[in-house]
């Protein structure tokens, strides 16, 4: 029982924790100067935030194929992430003109 | 709690219906296909707001069914209907231009249609 | 009554609010598409708070990917004979 | 019960930040702030999905957050493409 108790709240300090690196990403968003330290701040925070949160859910998780999914879901948006920021920085670095209005 | 299910339909069918006459308004009063693709869809979306927040019956009860399957047939039908409007869109944009090609540039529009 | 709930609900559909006319009102092609895909992301997540996942997954996949793929090829014809 | 309630707690404070961050999404000042939409939407609108498991007590969300994850990659590349004449 105190075991179970433990890991709840082992649980909900992870997706309180993941919810505060939600937090300062969308900080960094809005404030950061430049738009690569705004991607940089987006793509970093929020991923943290996600896998604290994935690890908090998994604490709970009431099966092996939800955990599974739970884990799989995670390293989908990792890669979806680099991919993404890699992307949008180079667009931005080649400075193309195609809506630059 | 059937006081607090009520208050959640009212607010998302609401919203539906805000949604439906947003979408009225930008169809009839913006000239661009895909402008007019983007208010159809949102008229859509509204209807589908309506229609999802009929059947929610609170967090205890299983939803109605029967409004899911006729949304989920809605959003079927409402992307090939855009699908259809940009391939019609593009056909009349593609004979305009073989039928006058020496005016092409004077009567077109500045989003892509033509007068 | 729930009051987190109701924020929640609130919340979720002045946002919803916000992006469609956003998406109604830009002149640019692609910034209105773009918009418009991120309105499709986010109805799926109302579809997900009014308990219907089958709604939200095909949302999801049909109409924000779909329809959101077709309209960004139409934005691009359009912003090319704009120019 | 509580746990729930901690759990809603968080999906109204994700939404918050994904609103806060769509707002910079819709005025940003340049194109490339726009086309960060769907990554964020990809990673905040997962986070939500996740975490309102509990709450609505719908256990399918996982698959709508998987095809989410799925999405927001092809969805990114989709805005990130050029136009075919376009060099690089």
């Amino acid at each position: 029982m105190t075991f179970m108790t433990l890991l709840s709240w082992l649980s909900v300090a992870c997706i309180l924790a993941g919810a505060f690196f939600f937090i300062a990403g969308t900080v960094g968003l809005m404030r950061l100067p430049d738009r690569l330290s705004r991607l940089h701040a987006l793509t970093k925070a929020d991923n943290v935030g996600l896998g604290l949160l994935t690890l908090g859910l998994l604490l709970e998780a009431p099966g092996l194929l939800i955990g599974l999914k739970l884990v799989l879901i995670w390293l989908f948006v990792l890669v979806a992430s680099a991919t993404g920021a890699h992307l949008i920085a180079k667009r931005a670095l080649r400075a193309d003109g195609e809506d630059a209005h | 709690m059937s006081h607090e299910i009520l208050i959640t339909q009212l607010l998302y069918g609401g919203a539906g219906l805000l949604f439906f006459l947003l979408g009225v308004w930008s169809f009839i009063s913006h000239e661009p296909l895909w402008r007019k693709l983007i208010a159809l869809n949102i008229m859509g979306a509204g209807v589908f707001h309506v229609l999802v927040a009929v059947a929610y019956r609170g967090l205890d009860a299983p939803p109605d069914p029967v409004p899911h399957a006729l949304v989920l047939t809605g959003i079927v039908v409402a992307v090939s209907a855009t699908a259809l409007a940009l391939a019609f869109g593009r056909r009349l944009d593609r004979e305009d231009s073989e039928r006058t090609p020496e005016v092409q540039g004077v009567d077109d529009r500045e989003d892509g249609t033509h007068v | 009554m729930n009051p987190l709930l109701l924020g929640f609900d609130i919340l979720l559909s002045t946002t919803l609010l916000g992006l469609a006319l956003a998406a109604l009102t830009s002149r640019e092609p692609r910034r209105g598409v773009i918009l418009f895909i991120a309105f499709g992301l986010l109805l799926a997540l109302v579809w997900a708070r009014l308990r219907a996942p089958d709604l939200a997954l095909a949302e999801a996949a049909i109409g924000a990917g779909l329809a959101g793929a077709l309209m960004l090829s139409a934005a691009r014809r359009a912003a090319r004979r704009r120019q | 019960m509580s746990l729930s309630e901690i759990h809603l707690a968080v999906a109204l404070l994700l939404l918050a930040t994904m609103s806060i961050g769509l707002i910079r999404v819709a005025i940003g000042p340049t194109p490339s702030d726009r086309l960060m939409a769907a990554q964020l939407l990809g990673t905040s609108g997962i986070g939500l999905l996740l975490v309102l498991i509990p709450v609505i007590r719908v256990p399918a969300l996982i698959d709508v957050a998987l095809v989410f994850s799925l999405l927001a990659a092809v969805a990114i590349v989709a805005f990130t493409r050029r136009r075919d004449g376009e060099d690089a």
